[in-house]
């Protein structure tokens, strides 16, 4: 179903949604644009792609596991899992690839254990996501199986058109959202939204044929001299992976408070020396070169081998275009691909 | 962890101002408490005892004790927890009583606060972890800083009592102030008589290792391990050679070096023995009056010495010895009285202090025992003496007395009488303190037997009128002014402590206090320790003494390094520094930044340099530990997590726990 | 003196072993009345204080951090409040560009024997921190775990010259 | 300049294991560190504007090695204080200085453009003036217009302690920092709630912790241990808060203002801000700019018996 939201109904559109449950915006803030719990007042921004991916809508960056609560001369303390509470939860205005971004999380914490924390998340969740016009340099979901109108873990597609959006339902739960009042029949605009991706997707960049990287990372596993150049100016920090949509790794803490402590459960990152330092003091992965390795292969190789060929990398572009010293992810795995010949 | 918590009524002590029950009660609900009870007197041998009860009824693994100040009570309970079995660093204290009931009277939040640093204490204590002391070896030698009675008593005790004894005098001669005095009091027996034997002791004994024109350049090291490097000072005469015959001192041409022993009052040749009875009796040049030093040419003494031990070549010799302990018996000196302009400040030579008029009455003086006025040799017939003259005064920041001058004042107006029967002493006087054994009958001689007339107040100033000087002052007993026609005036100046006391005080680690006597461990039950471990302090560097206070305190001190160097080992304090050698980047900053020199740079088997802490070295200050950016070096007991353990515990992080709605 | 008629504010204080925590007992030893407010934290010396320590309390919503050493040149490991000095005035002075009020630092010397003198900083110094009142609380709930409609708006304002 | 650069790195490589400097990135307005291991790779060597990266903050991870390394002014002050503060041997690292006309400011490039730095088609650098085709608009940008807060500041354009110094010497003239100004001016309450509002922003990924030359502790940084703990996981804007002051203060008398930290954070926190605060307070109290001279010791790591800038606290 296809309806019609002006460009100046978007903020009266998010301050409704926010009424009823949380809405998950990119939001300006400081000359960036990151998705924000949106509040009455924020400008939201559309014409940029968030610099941080919309994954905190199904997996935050800290979750809150359990409460654990000693009370007066009780030594058996009390303890509480914290699952967050059941409401609709708006991602307005991320792009394709960022709804797609969460699709990889499924097989993860749905397969063979049931998270019921990301389960809660994901059902509750609503993915509302603008079709991109035109590409980054850093873009390449094509590459990846996904595309600019990508409509892989969507529920509306918000489609760019002359004064406003083109929406057009993906699923039923997106559907019942076009019957707010602010959506306007589409009528022609339809056909202008059909032309707006249409031309998206000739705007793209030639594809990258990845079906070759899981075997030809694989092969260069052992290449330490490969990994040291690949990873020679990558600084380890962490933005790569935390402003990636995919990226589902996580740690768990418990914060002992005296009286009270909690677990939580915050993003992690394979980039750090810490991901795989192990109790004994050994570390497995403990040059930057083992690290990188894992990160590319893991998206290009491991990760389609186990789960029938997904790539879990929705070529967002965000760890190239925001890493500080530009390590480009599609250039390793492409020299993977084109080693010896 | 298992952990009892004890709180303390100290009587009623804290129980007057703390809710202790509520406090023990509370205690029960903090993380790992399994015991908490209040005691009357934790320290008590009951509530000691109620402690190791209740840690084998209870099983604990740690305790809590909140009661008095941990720098009173900490060894005590940490013994009493080794006793139950523990070890004694599982044990925290929390200071309910300094720092809670004495200070505050509302029990309301006196049993908050106290509640809080006990909350505060387990938390630390959760963290804590057993330490285990490392023993060490102890070098039986002791240093003795200062040759005066004090240092002597000292070394001669120590070194009787089978240790080593190597003393450092700054002065040519050992003897100190006490050899320039003529008689002491009360006995007015002859102060060389006493000390010369004592002296000649020091010289002969074959334990003790003697070094005069010496003095301390730099210490390092700890308690049972100092490592002392002394610079010996050019004498430009070999003393291994110098028999002390003297014919030098009596051939010199130059004949105007300055003589301190005789307090300035005459000169010295350039080449002396400061006085007969001086120990080592060796000659020395002094090179600022020394022709040959000074022009090139002379070398007199060179030519006449029988034993050819002239060496103006001569240069400061440092020699390094090894001790297990260090008495400090620095001693004292004269505070300048010339900050005060009611005497002249320097203007008229009969104004003289206390110390010049020993000289004067010595029969090894300048005046060979015959008191003569230094400004035209005249004896003197009206002698006036003024005390307190730097003493119990505010205004030029002496506001203590110096606690012997009362005392010599007396025995100087009775040598005077003695001296010259046909003169007459004033002597200008706050309040008389003469509270030693037979020392205010001894004052009462001065006056009645003596006729020393005793003015009881200040003087204001005196003039020179004639070849007299007039005294004028207030009489408070009468409520008159007096004017004194003297011949003479003796000021009775007060004492400070000895120069360079402050410098010394530094390289030994021992803190002077406001007017620089150095501050003992414990006012009335650690009189001659210091707060750092080996350094014992003897006589009046620690504040005013009179003689047979400081050969006491000397004998005292000595006492004290024997029972220490009768120990062939010491534990250390196991609360030092700690390297995680993983967490180490080798950088250096800690090594760098250590005041002991406890932390090397060693490799460890890649190669790569990382930071080892010399256990025994450690003082356990802590200055490394926030140094390391990475906390890879850690104060044991002081750990970043106990004192982070500490600040959450007072101030807890806002985290909402509970997010379910 | 007391400020007992308000309610009481959190004040830490980082104190060394030798000199300023021998010093508090020694005003409690000659009874000097004090404020209640205090917590003292006992470390063996002004030089094992990581600033971190007063900025962890700061914002973990301390209201007040008072820490004390010994005089300079008295210190009984010879030189850590000579460090200490300058990490402490390096914080003080850094303080204002976090938007933490220098007012609620401050560092002094105070030897054992001072018992008066800590009794005059201690009152002193939370007086003062009575007179600025709590301090502005950082949020300590993270942003994405979790909507709160209830919770402050999280975008306040933005670089004075940036966005 | 760079013909010069290249010319002299060639001459030196056959004892170097690498050479670190700059090539063109991932799209026209973006360089990139460059690893030289064989003259081969000389000619993808780049210089100008874009060349904004410290690369001596690779230097302490290849402790050992003899490496090259291509610097600015700003950035030959981190080697020399990290040769000061014995994190690299100085005698293994060849300094290849430039004689730097600054650089560009990432962010305002982007503001000065009419889209998103990713629409970027085509760029090129015509002396000081960026022409671009940027989403079909076609645009001309002064590099005044966009420099980097910390070119505007800067007191060093010449690298200091090269080993061989490319360009011709500029006279250093540095200017008030717009930004600063306006930060400094807001009142204490302004600047919490601003600070708590933008860490809010933070995702501590760390990047500002990474690509800080003198940020060494990398794999040990106590903001992410658990012994010591520091600090809880929970990104709470206290949290990151907390960590940036680990950061400030750990940098203290230590940073050299080269703004990597800034210029690396994904999300544009200005931590620059405090940087420079801190860097203002130790050049007042300790006369110390950290990495201006060989051989110093940091501020922090010395003391003076009588401090010359210090009052004593009197009450």
């Amino acid at each position: 179903m296809d309806r019609f939201l002006a460009a100046s109904q978007l903020t009266a559109l998010a301050d409704d949604l926010a009424q009823t449950g949380p809405v998950l915006a990119p939001i300006a803030e400081g000359g960036s644009v990151v998705f924000r719990w949106y509040r009455p007042g924020m400008r939201i921004e559309l014409s940029r792609m968030a610099s941080t991916s919309p994954k905190a809508a199904t997996f935050p960056q800290t979750e809150p596991l359990l409460a654990v609560r000693r009370e007066g001369e009780a030594k058996t303390p009390t303890v509480e899992a914290t699952l967050p509470p059941r409401s609709r939860t708006v991602v307005l205005g991320c792009r394709p690839c960022g709804a797609r971004g969460k699709e990889i999380f499924g097989p993860v914490f749905l397969g063979g254990v049931h998270d019921p924390y990301f389960a809660r998340r994901r059902e509750d969740a609503l993915f509302m996501a603008v079709v991109c016009t035109r590409p980054e340099t850093t873009c390449f979901c094509t590459s990846v199986g996904g595309g600019p109108a990508d409509t892989v873990g969507v529920d509306v597609l918000l489609i760019p058109v002359e004064g406003g959006f083109v929406a057009r339902s993906v699923t039923a739960a997106g559907e019942k959202v076009l019957a707010h009042a602010l959506f306007a029949e589409a009528g022609a605009r339809s056909a202008e939204a059909d032309a707006v991706i249409a031309k998206a997707n000739a705007a793209m960049p030639p594809q990258d044929d990845f079906r070759t990287a899981p075997e030809k990372l694989l092969a260069r596993f052992d290449d330490k001299d490969f990994w040291e150049r690949q990873s020679a100016k990558c600084i380890s920090c962490g933005a790569c992976t935390y402003m990636c949509p995919t990226c589902y790794c996580f740690n768990i803490t418990d914060d002992d408070l005296g009286l009270e402590s909690r677990r939580i459960r915050t993003w992690d990152n394979c980039m750090s020396y810490l991901f795989t330092l192990e109790g004994s003091g050994h570390n497995p992965r403990p040059t930057k070169a083992h690290r990188l390795k894992n990160r590319v292969s893991h998206k290009f190789s491991y990760y389609p081998t186990i789960h029938s060929g997904t790539i879990a990398c929705c070529g967002c572009g965000r760890c190239i275009k925001h890493c500080p010293v530009g390590v480009d992810i599609r250039a390793i795995v492409r020299a993977a691909q084109e080693y010896g010949g | 962890m298992r952990i009892g918590v004890f709180i303390c009524h100290c009587g009623s002590n804290i129980a007057g101002t703390v809710d202790v029950r509520a406090v023990a009660q509370a205690a029960k609900g903090f993380a790992d408490v399994v015991y908490a009870s209040d005691t009357m007197y934790a320290c008590s041998e009951p509530g000691q005892e109620g402690i190791i009860q209740a840690v084998r009824e209870h099983n604990l693994d740690g305790v809590v004790v909140a009661s008095c100040t941990p720098r009173m009570h900490e060894p005590t309970f940490r013994r009493t927890v080794e006793r139950a079995g523990l070890n004694r660093y599982c044990f925290e204290m929390a200071n309910i009583r300094e720092h809670v009931s004495w200070i505050g009277k509302d029990t309301e939040r006196n049993t908050i606060k106290a509640t809080e640093l006990v909350r505060m204490a387990v938390e630390k204590l959760r963290r804590n972890r057993p330490l285990t002391p490392k023993r060490f070896d102890v070098t039986k030698r002791v240093l003795v800083v200062g040759g005066g009675v004090a240092g002597i008593q000292a070394a001669l005790d120590c070194a009787e009592g089978g240790q080593e004894v190597v003393l450092v005098e700054r002065e040519q001669s050992i003897g100190g102030k006490m050899a320039k005095l003529d008689k002491t009091f009360p006995t007015i027996d002859c102060s060389s008589c006493v000390l010369g034997p004592k002296m000649v002791d020091v010289a002969q004994h074959p334990k003790i290792t003697l070094h005069t024109m010496a003095e301390v350049e730099s210490v390092s090291g700890y308690v049972g391990n100092f490592q002392v490097t002394i610079r010996k000072k050019a004498r430009f005469v070999d003393w291994e050679k110098c028999t002390g015959c003297g014919l030098c001192m009596e051939k010199c041409p130059s004949r105007k070096a300055p003589d301190p022993f005789n307090e300035y009052l005459c000169t010295a040749p350039t080449i002396n023995i400061p006085f007969p009875q001086a120990i080592p009796k060796k000659a020395a040049i002094n090179p600022e009056t020394c022709i040959m030093k000074q022009k090139g040419k002379c070398g007199l003494c060179a030519k006449i010495c029988p034993v050819k031990c002239i060496d103006f070549d001569q240069q400061d010799e440092l020699v390094t010895v090894d001790v297990g302990a260090i008495v400090v018996a620095t001693g004292y000196d004269l505070f300048d009285w010339h900050k005060y302009p009611q005497y002249g400040q320097g203007r008229y030579p009969d104004v003289i202090t206390s110390l010049q008029y020993e000289r004067l009455l010595s029969a090894s003086g300048p005046t060979g025992g015959h008191i003569k006025r230094p400004s035209d040799g005249k004896e003197p017939k009206t002698v006036v003496f003024i005390q307190c003259v730097g003493s119990r005064d505010r205004s030029v920041d002496r506001p203590y007395c110096s606690g012997f001058c009362c005392m010599y004042t007396a025995k100087q107006a009775i040598l005077t009488k003695d001296h010259i029967p046909d003169s007459q002493s004033y002597v200008f006087y706050m309040d008389i303190r003469s509270p030693g054994k037979a020392y205010d009958e001894f004052t009462r001689r001065a006056m009645e037997e003596y006729g020393a007339q005793y003015v009881r107040g200040r003087v204001a100033m005196i003039y020179p009128k004639g070849d007299q000087l007039i005294v004028r002052g207030a009489d408070t007993l009468a409520g008159t002014q007096v004017e004194v026609a003297a011949d003479l005036v003796v000021l009775a100046v007060g004492v400070e402590a000895a120069r360079g006391a402050a410098v010394l005080g530094e390289k030994l680690r021992v803190v002077p206090d406001q007017y620089g006597f150095f501050v003992e461990s414990h006012p009335k039950l650690r009189p001659v320790e210091t707060n750092t471990a080996g350094v014992f302090l003897a006589g009046a560097c620690q504040g005013p003494k009179d003689i047979p206070a400081s050969v006491a305190q000397g004998s005292a001190a000595a006492a004290k390094v024997l029972a220490l160097l009768v120990k062939d080992q010491l534990e250390s304090d196991p609360q030092v520094s700690r390297v995680t050698p993983a967490r180490c980047v080798g950088c250096g900053k800690c090594v760098q930044t250590c005041p002991f020199g406890a932390i090397k740079l060693v490799e460890d088997r890649f190669g790569n340099p990382k930071a080892e802490v010399v256990e025994t070295v450690c003082q356990g200050c802590g200055i490394c530990t926030v140094t390391c950016p990475q906390g890879a070096i850690q104060l044991e007991h002081f750990t970043d997590n106990q004192i982070l353990a500490e600040v959450q515990a007072l101030c807890p992080p806002r985290i909402r726990v509970n997010y379910a709605s | 003196m007391s400020a007992s008629d308000s309610r009481e504010l959190r004040i830490v204080g980082f104190l060394c072993n030798w000199c300023s925590y021998g010093g508090a007992d020694t005003a409690g030893v000659a009874r000097f009345a004090q404020p209640t407010d205090l917590r003292i934290i006992r470390v063996p010396c002004s030089g094992r204080i990581d600033p971190l320590f007063i900025v962890r309390a700061l914002v973990n919503g301390a209201d007040g951090v008072l820490v004390s050493g010994c005089h300079p040149r008295d210190c009984h490991y010879a030189e850590g409040n000579f460090y200490a000095r300058r990490r402490l005035e390096t914080l003080k002075r850094f303080l204002d560009a976090t938007g933490i009020d220098p007012a609620r630092f401050e560092y002094t010397w105070v030897s054992a024997s001072e018992g008066q003198r800590w009794q005059h900083v201690v009152t002193e110094f939370t007086r003062r921190i009575h007179a600025l009142g709590p301090a502005p609380l950082l949020r300590h709930v993270s942003d994405g775990a979790w909507f709160d409609a209830a919770a402050p708006a999280a975008a306040g304002p933005a670089c004075p010259c940036h966005g | 300049m760079v013909e010069a650069l290249k010319t002299a790195i060639a001459e030196r490589l056959a004892d170097l294991e690498m050479v670190i400097g700059w090539e063109m990135g991932f799209d026209a307005l973006h360089a990139t560190p460059l690893f030289i291991r064989e003259e081969g790779d000389l000619h993808r060597l780049t210089l100008g504007p874009l060349a904004v990266h410290n690369l001596a903050t690779y230097l302490p991870g290849l402790k050992g090695k003899k490496v090259g390394v291509v610097v600015k002014g700003c950035d030959s002050r981190s080697v020399i204080q990290l040769a000061n503060e014995g994190l690299i041997k100085r005698e293994d690292i060849t300094v290849f200085g430039l004689c730097c006309d600054g650089v560009i400011s990432h962010r305002k490039l982007r503001e000065a453009l009419p889209a998103d730095l990713g629409f970027v088609e085509q760029a090129t650098w015509h002396s000081d003036r960026l022409q671009a085709v940027v989403a079909g608009h076609a645009v001309e940008v002064r590099l005044q217009d966009i420099l980097a807060d910390k070119c505007i500041s800067c007191r060093y354009p010449n690298a200091l302690a090269a080993d061989v110094l490319v360009g011709a010497a500029r006279t250093p003239a540095p200017q008030p920092v717009p930004c600063q100004d306006a930060f400094d001016a807001l009142p204490q309450a302004e600047k919490l709630a601003f600070w708590e509002a933008t860490m809010a922003r933070c995702i501590r990924c760390y990047a500002c912790r990474n690509a800080c030359p003198l940020c060494v502790c990398r794999d040990h940084c106590i903001a992410t241990t658990r012994d010591p703990l520091w600090l809880g996981q929970e990104n709470s804007p206290a949290e990151n808060f907390m960590f940036q002051m680990i950061h400030v203060l750990h940098l203290a008398g230590r940073c050299t203002e080269c703004g990597e930290c800034e210029r690396s954070c994904p999300v544009d926190i200005p931590l620059l801000l405090l940087r420079r605060s801190m860097n203002r307070v130790t050049e007042e109290l300790f006369d110390y700019q950290a990495g201006t001279t060989p051989g110093q010791t940091p501020p922090l790591l010395t003391f003076q018996v009588e401090e010359a800038r210090i009052n004593e606290r009197g009450w």
